[in-house]
């Protein structure tokens, strides 16, 4: 077996780095994209930029002890279809992702000792850990990821993944019938059969439709671990898996309950138990149970109770800066979002940065109405959005809404920031002759509107790349396009940047494509936010991440 | 005579009112020997019943001894703790209640509320006093003692529930035994038996009576002696024999003259009436609070206060009037010129009506059932009545005499058989079927003063309706003049339009329900007991109101009633009802004396003084099948009566009975079979 | 008497059938299907049109309600488990079984198995509340009803009013301010876990009483008014002018009459505590039913709000049934008329 | 009549307080505009920081910079609005069916009963939770909910009245007068049903108080930004360790009018009982 190449462009990277031209974050980033493994960024960075890494130094942890961890306990029993960032919590413990995005926003080989991409970004190889081996002492094979990839792409599972991989593996298919309401039923394949192909037991090699950057990023989406094939795809208690932990109990919206499987292939794990505590959607009974000890920390604590817990002798304050958001997203397919003037004149109206205050206040950062965050390696710095009533009256006028428009904005009931987000909205538009109705509705009813609703506030998770998001929900007919935004000219950028390895290339490619989506895109976006937490101060090792995930392998309890 | 049993003296008993107290009884003072039988009369409001239960120092909430004081036995009881309180209740003085019904605990079995009755004030075990209880059930006439102990309240009827209450009250051997208004609400039958009950009770026992009643007759019957009181005050007192037969007092003279005796027949149709109704507790009348309906009254002498000191007539007969001295006698009603009514044309003809009220299921719906297998309210009632008669129906409670008039009247569908109004048959057409010339053409008066007005409603607008649907009137003023005329006929004063029901007396409310009926010139009137509800004194006026307005338009009058002295006075024609069913029909004279049918009999024994005891009984449900009486019957042919349907006899008058005896027979038998 | 018991159950069970249509039609006719429901909010329009097929979504509403019926009665098999249906649901019971509610959309597991592991923690939570509302409820009640117009009368009723004018969850906000917050004294969530540092008994105190504050002032009240109306009926006066000691009388004499009208009333009050229940185990987290129906309505979890509905109307019923045992116990003239 | 009126209330302190406080929530909602110190959406970035109570804000800042005084005074209009409503609908239909029912008997009272027997059995929370749930929370969806929860138990007690009422003579004489039902039913029965019907009015506007407090307090409330103090109380519960002024002021504006409505149909009632 040959040693994997280096893509072609970290040679440039290394020097760029070097000379200061692309930050450490962004060297390591992309470095670790491009297939190199992330010891080895972080060792080039530390001797280029002289910082000791964080990853390095670790203190030698104390082993035992039982975790509790409070969180909304969901039924696991099919990761494929997870639907939410507290499903992986649970079953990430017992069965892993190939790949692995860390707290500091950098994606690395997981269950992969390496991947390598072609020049043009469309095939990618990946090469697997030898010393992985199943709970069952089976190693851990091609075959496994090749079953569960195609599972995950199959119309019969459902999984998100399918959403995210359609563009580059995958063909629709009319199939001739119609249902009930006359609506033509698609299915999906493979764009071609060879897309997901074993090339050894130990290499397994992704050939794409079109270039993508991402699809590292793609392989650690929250459905997207790898399970135990011989299982047929159902997880529970007692399944088999390659992770530290095992599952032994679970109770629905009650609780989960893990043990510690020896022999993990990776380091720890250090805990005998974890308990993941489901003490119900109230927030308040989140920070009761810290605050009475019942748990030793939450899967994420809202902003709101800072100033109850912050002077907590007993608990460590968490935070990550994150590309978490929610965008009021304006349908194109609706009057009066139709007309770029409308839409440019929604956000004219709009001081973000007094929205961020009243959304989140020292928690948020205000954001710039295009959804590519300044943790995000691409971002570009444009000029901060100004507020102009006056200009966004005038565009209001010119589209032919002189009296202003009347619109209905859907937003969902929780989290409770999305309705201050809303209120500090509707009140500056207000000025504007925007007269908007705010509409809460219970969470799962926003997902029936949410992508047909003309005016609606949607969260957005954070992810590692700012084209990721781009491609997700603005590029025309993308599975999400919740907007129903189709722009050639965006499209194209957006081709453009996507197949730019370079982050400081790409950044001036995204630089054009957030002042598009400034001038004509769907959305008022206001505020980044971060995500904090509580842990009690006997946990260590804990680092707060920016999609939630937790690596209970690395966790310890002081005594 | 030992030392009296009962000292009071001088009582003054207040309630609280919105606008201060208000005394209720007044110079309240009466010693009562260890066996001797006191009768208290008096109207409602007259504070009799108060000063009853305060001789068990029992007062309503809000209510206070002012002054005065209780003896029993020589013990001051007014100042008296919970404990001996307890012991002087049930234990020295026992009480027997109105509403028997309602004074008995509904989820305790007899036997537990007999023994917890005797063993509060006598010492011994469970059976003793279950076997004390069975003696005294059987005292008070109960007939199968071990059933009754363990039944429950609402399984007695009304007669059986107030032996009970009499036997509870004995149980415990009380020196006196208080009796308040025991036989109001009961049938006259079965009042009958109970005041005989009582009466016997009280001599073999010879323990102290006290008997409360508005019905003087009745505590004539059975106290040695009666005190009158009115207004909070007792006005005369003295030996039944002084107060009967030489009344002092004006209102004790009135009193008597007002109601007519059964036994008389009728000179005049018109009654001796007393003015105006007693004042309303609260009001203060200085000096004798009747003068303001006195005929004898003399300003600046009956309105001080010296006018209601005791006067002494005669040893124990005592009277609180200023003219006591002055020999009054009762202003009587003068005699009207006697219209004899000629029998008219026929407006009502019934012919065999029966009513059954069908049973419905869960959906609300009717079931289909045999109706001769349904107990009947109405069954084969023929009858008919003539243009400007008065007809009387009389019957006890269940005898089916108001289901009959609400079947006239239209409230009510016929079952079976022909209702001819003017002609027309009506049994099965609802009031709101039935053409507005025929609605005006019968009106009726109702019962109840308190419900016969919407209290929602003023004066003015619930005469006006009836002017505005009934008298074909139209015009807010024409409808005013009507309503005005109207109340003038009634002896109301205009100023009544804008009062409301609740502002009205009981009299006043009647009179304003006669005006109602009164409003579209009915042909017909249906008066049911139009005036039972009303205080004796009322009733009088009442009853010459309707006749007046009776005689000068020509009304015909359907009169259902209890009350067999007052229908043999007005009457032209008599209907005696029972279960249902007619039993006798004829002119008063006929029906008021032999030969008469065995239920006539019965309830003219029951109404006349001086009379044989009646058997207590408990009336049973009439039977399905043959005479309805039979159940109750004294002279029962047995085989016979409960078996087959008795025949229509009949003279040429028109006086007719259905019953198995023959004509030679009825009122033959003078004697009762003393069966149980 | 047994015609009677057994007319009152002929009408529960038409009550009952009739209450189950109202709520299926309402709960069938809410928007979104429920194959979107199941396949969760990223799901592509193709995935939900193939399992609305696969599931006859499309059909009328009487005849999916007979369907419906009939799965619940064991007689139908019910789709949601069948392989082919590709959901990875599956019930070890089997597809067909007296009391199948097919499977909550939101925890993807059968509602038997979901409720059947939650409906005890209600059923101790409402138990606790009434073992301690009635005893409580009924002294305060009966003293201040046998001394109408007293001070401990005054004191109780005018208390009574202002707790039963209080929201639950004004209540809740209330007791965790002071519980927790202040005195810390007790846990802000009773998820009634074991090992953790707070044991189930302290779990429950919260809870009960919030429940017992916000129900017992109302029983309270009503059964002052049946106690101080029963003091003024005549045959009360009876027992007093029989010499009988006032305890006697309160004991024998009016507390059985005077219990009879609050019977309905305290049994009505069971609904309430439902309705409480579902806001109280909001607040503190607590896993009975009530939470996981509000959680499952807002979700839109068809399956679970209707057995959950239906188990509360069973409740309902049950009661209404209990106390029709307890009138027959109380009144003779129910017993013997 | 009004001298009357005042001198029953003057008799009854429970009742004078009960009014007192409904009177003066009602001064307040229908004075809105001009004591409301501020606009009730309007934000004040400034106080957005610092949200306690200050000279600027006499009751704080709710946690979208919003004064705390203005929307409590504007939610006492939203609640003036909500609830008589609701409370009127429910009754409307309450009295249109028990008023027949009791009056007519029969299939229609068999029905009538039946149907309310079969909404009763449900939890009122739960009507109220899959209605929201199922047709979105707005000010006619809550009048809806309302009234199918409480629409049968107010025709339980008109046709409980009625049944009573209709053996009263004064019936029987508009019977005898040949008066249409409807005629009877309004204006002969349903005017003296009206002091229990007021009482279990004033009972079942404070349920309604807290009913929308709670539907807001689970989330499906009235839309915002309507100030309603139930939105308020939820909006800012979570908050309560932290900025009690947010939730508590609101928690005492509820309970003060639901404590008005109960005190007023207690002493209705006591004075009814006289």
């Amino acid at each position: 077996m040959t040693r994997p190449r280096d893509h072609d462009y970290l040679p440039i990277l290394k020097r760029d780095l070097a000379d200061g031209k692309v930050s450490r974050r962004s060297f390591l980033r992309t470095a670790t994209l491009l297939g190199l493994s992330a010891a080895s960024a972080y060792a080039f960075a530390d001797k280029v930029t002289g910082v000791p890494s964080e990853a390095q130094a670790q203190d030698a942890k104390p082993k035992g002890g039982t975790l509790r961890i409070s969180t909304t306990v969901y039924d696991v029993k099919s990761p494929a279809i997870a639907s939410t960032t507290a499903h992986p919590l649970i079953y990430s413990q017992v069965v892993e992702y190939l790949t692995k995005t860390g707290a500091d926003n950098v994606t690395r080989p997981h269950l992969l000792k390496s991947w390598e991409p072609s020049t043009d970004l469309k095939t990618w190889t990946l090469h697997l850990r030898d010393d992985v081996k199943w709970h069952s002492g089976r190693p851990f094979v091609a075959d496994d990821v090749v079953w569960n990839l195609t599972r995950l792409l199959s119309d019969e599972v459902g999984s998100s993944v399918l959403g995210l991989m359609e563009g580059y593996l995958l063909n629709s298919v009319d199939t001739g019938k119609v249902d009930d309401k006359g609506k033509k039923i698609i299915r999906h394949e493979l764009w071609d059969p060879k897309a997901i192909e074993k090339v050894d037991d130990k290499t397994v090699r992704l050939n794409l439709k079109a270039p993508q950057l991402a699809v590292p990023e793609h392989l650690f989406h929250y459905p997207a671990v790898m399970l135990y094939p011989e299982e047929k795809g159902v997880f529970g208690p007692g399944a088999i898996g390659t992770g530290a932990f095992t599952l032994k109990e679970l109770n629905v919206s009650r609780n989960a309950v893990l043990e510690a499987k020896p022999g993990y292939w990776g380091e720890g794990p250090y805990l005998d138990r974890i308990e993941f505590i489901d003490v119900g959607g109230n927030e308040q009974a989140i920070v009761n149970a810290l605050i009475s000890g019942q748990v030793d920390g939450a899967f994420q604590i809202l902003p709101d109770f800072y100033p109850l817990l912050k002077d907590n002798a007993a608990l460590q304050y968490y935070q990550v800066t994150t590309a978490d958001t929610s965008v009021v997203r304006m349908n194109l397919k609706h009057k009066p979002f139709d007309d770029a003037k409308v839409r440019q004149a929604f956000r004219l109206a709009i001081d973000p940065v007094k929205a961020n205050q009243i959304t989140f206040g020292q928690f948020s950062t205000p954001a710039e109405h295009h959804h590519v965050s300044p943790i995000h390696p691409d971002y570009a710095k444009l000029p901060e959005p100004q507020r102009d009533v006056e200009k966004a009256k005038a565009l209001l006028a010119e589209a032919g809404y002189k009296d202003g428009v009347d619109v209905e904005l859907v937003i969902q009931q929780n989290p409770p920031h999305h309705l201050r987000n809303a209120t500090a909205l509707t009140e500056m538009w207000k000025e504007a002759g925007i007269r908007a109705a705010i509409k809460v509705v219970p969470n799962p009813q926003y997902w029936d509107v949410w992508m047909t609703a003309p005016l609606g506030m949607t969260v957005w998770a954070h992810r590692p790349l700012g084209v990721m998001n781009l491609a997700l929900a603005y590029r025309s007919n993308a599975a999400w396009n919740e907007s129903a935004f189709a722009n050639p000219e965006f499209d194209k950028l957006l081709d453009e940047a996507e197949a730019i390895p370079d982050p400081k290339a790409r950044s001036a490619r995204m630089a054009d494509i957030e002042a598009l989506m400034q001038r004509e895109g769907p959305i008022v976006q206001t505020y980044w936010r971060n995500l904090i937490s509580f842990y009690d101060k006997k946990v260590v090792g804990f680092a707060m991440h920016p999609t939630y995930m937790v690596f209970c392998n690395e966790l310890a309890i002081k005594s | 005579m030992s030392a009296p049993l009962l000292v009071v003296d001088n009582l003054h008993i207040a309630y609280r009112g919105d606008a201060g107290d208000v005394t209720v009884v007044k110079n309240f003072s009466l010693t009562l020997g260890s066996s001797e039988t006191y009768g208290l009369v008096g109207e409602s409001g007259s504070g009799k019943s108060t000063a009853a239960f305060a001789l068990l120092g029992y007062l309503a909430e809000g209510g206070r001894i002012v002054s005065g004081s209780i003896k029993v036995n020589g013990a001051e009881i007014t100042t008296l703790d919970e404990e001996g309180l307890r012991h002087l209740r049930g234990g020295d003085i026992a009480m027997v209640y109105q509403e028997p019904a309602s004074a008995l605990n509904p989820v305790l079995t007899i036997g537990r509320q007999l023994v917890e009755a005797r063993l509060a004030h006598r010492p011994g075990n469970k059976a003793q006093a279950l076997a004390d209880a069975a003696s005294m059930l059987t005292k008070v006439r109960i007939g199968d003692v071990q059933a009754m102990l363990r039944r429950y309240p609402h399984q007695l009827s009304g007669g059986q529930a107030q032996r009970v209450v009499i036997a509870m009250a004995l149980l415990a051997e009380p020196k006196l035994l208080v009796l308040d208004e025991p036989t109001t609400g009961l049938d006259a039958t079965v009042e009958a038996g109970v005041v005989d009950l009582i009466g016997e009770l009280a001599q073999k026992i010879g323990m102290g009576l006290l008997y409360i009643s508005h019905n003087l007759a009745l505590v004539g019957r059975i106290c040695e002696r009666v005190g009158v009181m009115y207004a909070g005050r007792v006005v005369e007192e003295g030996s039944t024999r002084d107060i009967f037969g030489r009344p002092r007092h004006p209102y004790t003279q009135a009193l008597i003259a007002c109601r007519p005796v059964a036994g008389e027949a009728a000179t005049s149709r018109r009654l001796t009436v007393i003015p105006g109704q007693p004042p309303a507790p609260g009001i203060h009348i200085e000096g004798c609070a009747f003068v303001p309906r006195c005929p004898h009254a003399v300003p600046g002498r009956c309105d001080q206060a010296a006018a209601i000191a005791v006067k002494t007539i005669a040893g124990k007969h005592f009277v609180r009037c200023a003219r006591a001295d002055d020999e009054l006698s009762v202003v009587t009603a003068a005699p009207e010129a006697e219209t004899q009514s000629l029998p008219g044309r026929e407006v009502i003809r019934i012919e065999h009506l029966s009513k059954a009220y069908l049973p419905r299921n869960a959906f609300g719906l009717a079931r289909r059932v045999d109706l001769t297998q349904l107990p009947k309210a109405n069954d084969d009632i023929s009858l008919s009545v003539r243009q400007s008669e008065i007809l009387s129906v009389v019957g006890e409670s269940g005898s089916g005499k108001s289901t009959l008039a609400r079947i006239l009247i239209g409230l009510e569908e016929a079952s079976e058989g022909r209702v001819l109004l003017l002609d027309q048959d009506v049994a099965r057409r609802r009031a709101w079927r039935r053409p507005r010339s025929l609605l005006r053409a019968l009106q009726m008066v109702f019962q109840n003063p308190d419900s016969t007005l919407n209290p929602s409603h003023k004066v003015g607008a619930i005469i006006g309706r009836a002017v505005k649907r009934l008298g074909q009137i139209q015009g807010r003023q024409a409808i005013t003049a009507r309503v005005d005329e109207l109340l003038a006929q009634v002896q109301l004063p205009q100023s009544f339009t804008g009062k409301y029901p609740h502002e009205l007396s009981g009299g006043q409310r009647q009179r304003v329900g006669i005006a109602r009926a009164f409003a579209g010139n009915p042909d017909i009137i249906i008066a049911d007991e139009p005036v039972s509800a009303l205080d004796v004194s009322v009733q009088a006026a009442i009853v010459n109101l309707l006749l007046d307005m009776q005689r000068e338009s020509g009304t015909t009058f359907v009169f259902i009633s209890h009350d067999l002295a007052l229908v043999r006075h007005i009457s032209d024609r008599v209907v005696v009802m029972f279960g249902g069913r007619i039993m006798e029909t004829g002119r008063p004279a006929e029906i008021f004396a032999p030969p008469y049918h065995p239920y006539t009999e019965a309830l003219l024994q029951a109404a006349r003084e001086g009379r044989r005891k009646v058997p207590a009984f408990d009336p049973a449900p009439p039977p399905r099948t043959g005479c309805r009486y039979a159940g109750r019957c004294p002279r029962r042919i047995d085989g016979l009566c409960e078996i087959k349907e008795p025949p229509r006899q009949a003279t040429q008058g028109g006086h007719v009975i259905f019953c198995h005896l023959s004509w030679e027979q009825f009122g033959a038998a003078q004697t009762f079979s003393e069966g149980d | 008497m047994i015609r009677f018991l057994l007319r009152r159950i002929g009408q529960f069970i038409i009550t009952f059938l009739a209450a189950s249509f109202l709520l299926f039609a309402v709960t069938e006719f809410s928007p979104g299907t429920v194959a979107s429901k199941i396949l969760g909010p990223y799901a592509v329009s193709s995935q939900v049109d193939l399992l609305t097929e696969k599931l006859h979504l499309g059909d009328p509403l009487l005849l999916r309600y007979l369907r419906w019926l009939g799965i619940v009665a064991g007689v139908v098999e019910n789709p949601l488990g069948d392989p082919a249906i590709g959901l990875g649901l599956s019930d070890p019971r089997g597809n067909r079984y007296v009391g199948n509610f097919g499977y909550s959309l939101m925890l993807k597991e059968p509602v038997v198995d979901v409720v059947g592991e939650r409906i005890g923690y209600t059923a101790l939570l409402t138990l606790l509340a009434i073992l301690v509302i009635i005893p409580v409820s009924l002294a305060a009640g009966v003293a201040a009803g046998v001394n109408p117009g007293r001070p401990i009368d005054r004191v109780l009723s005018m208390g009574a009013v202002i707790l039963t004018s209080l929201p639950e969850f004004v209540v809740a906000v209330a007791l965790l301010l002071v519980g927790v917050v202040w005195l810390g004294l007790l846990p802000g969530t009773s998820p009634m876990t074991q090992g953790g540092r707070w044991p189930l008994s302290l779990q429950l105190v919260l809870p009960v009483g919030v429940l017992v504050i916000a129900s017992a002032s109302y029983v309270l009240r009503i059964v002052r008014a049946s106690v101080a109306d029963t003091m003024r009926k005549p045959y009360v006066r009876t027992a007093l002018l029989k010499g009988l000691k006032r305890r006697d009388i309160i004991l024998h004499h009016v507390l059985r009459n005077a219990m009879i009208p609050p019977i309905t009333v305290i049994l009505l009050q069971i609904n309430w505590l439902l309705t409480g229940v579902v806001v109280v185990e909001s607040i503190f987290a607590y896993p009975g039913v009530g939470s996981l129906l509000l959680q499952a309505a807002l979700f839109g979890d068809i399956y679970l709000v209707q057995a959950l509905t239906l188990l509360a109307l069973l409740v309902a019923v049950g009661t209404q049934l209990i106390g029709d045992l307890c009138y027959l116990a109380l009144d003779p003239k129910i017993k013997l008329g | 009549m009004m001298r009357t009126i005042l001198r029953r209330f003057s008799r009854s302190p429970s009742a004078l307080i009960g009014v007192t406080l409904i009177v003066a929530w009602g001064l307040v909602a229908l004075l809105a505009p001009l004591i409301a110190p501020y606009d009730p959406s309007a934000i004040d970035f400034a106080a957005a920081a610092d949200p306690h109570p200050s000279l600027a804000h006499w009751l704080g800042t709710d946690s979208s910079g919003r004064d705390v005084l203005s929307r409590l005074i504007w939610g006492a209009r939203t609640t003036y609005i909500v609830v008589p409503l609701a409370v009127m609908s429910a009754f409307a239909a309450g009295i249109l069916l028990g008023v027949p029912a009791g009056y007519f008997g029969g299939w229609f009272d068999a029905l009538v009963s039946r149907l309310s027997d079969v909404i009763l059995a449900f939890p009122a929370l739960i009507i109220y939770i899959i209605l929201i749930t199922a047709l979105g929370p707005s000010l006619l969806n809550i009048i809806i909910a309302v009234t199918l929860a409480y629409a049968p138990g107010v025709s339980r007690i008109a046709r409980g009245i009625t049944l009573a009422l209709r053996e009263q003579d004064y019936v029987a004489a508009a019977q005898a007068r040949g008066e249409s039902s409807l005629y009877i039913m309004f204006a002969e029965i349903l005017p003296n049903a009206r002091g229990p019907l007021i009482v279990d009015l004033c009972l079942r506007a404070g349920y309604t108080v807290i009913l929308t407090g709670t539907l807001g307090f689970l989330g499906l409330g009235l839309p915002p930004p309507t100030p309603d103090w139930g939105g308020m109380v939820v909006e800012s519960a979570h908050l309560l360790p932290i900025a009690w002024h947010m939730a508590v002021f609101p928690c005492v504006a509820i309970a003060s009018l639901v404590i008005g409505c109960n005190l007023l149909a207690d002493g209705l009632r006591k004075e009814g009982l006289k």
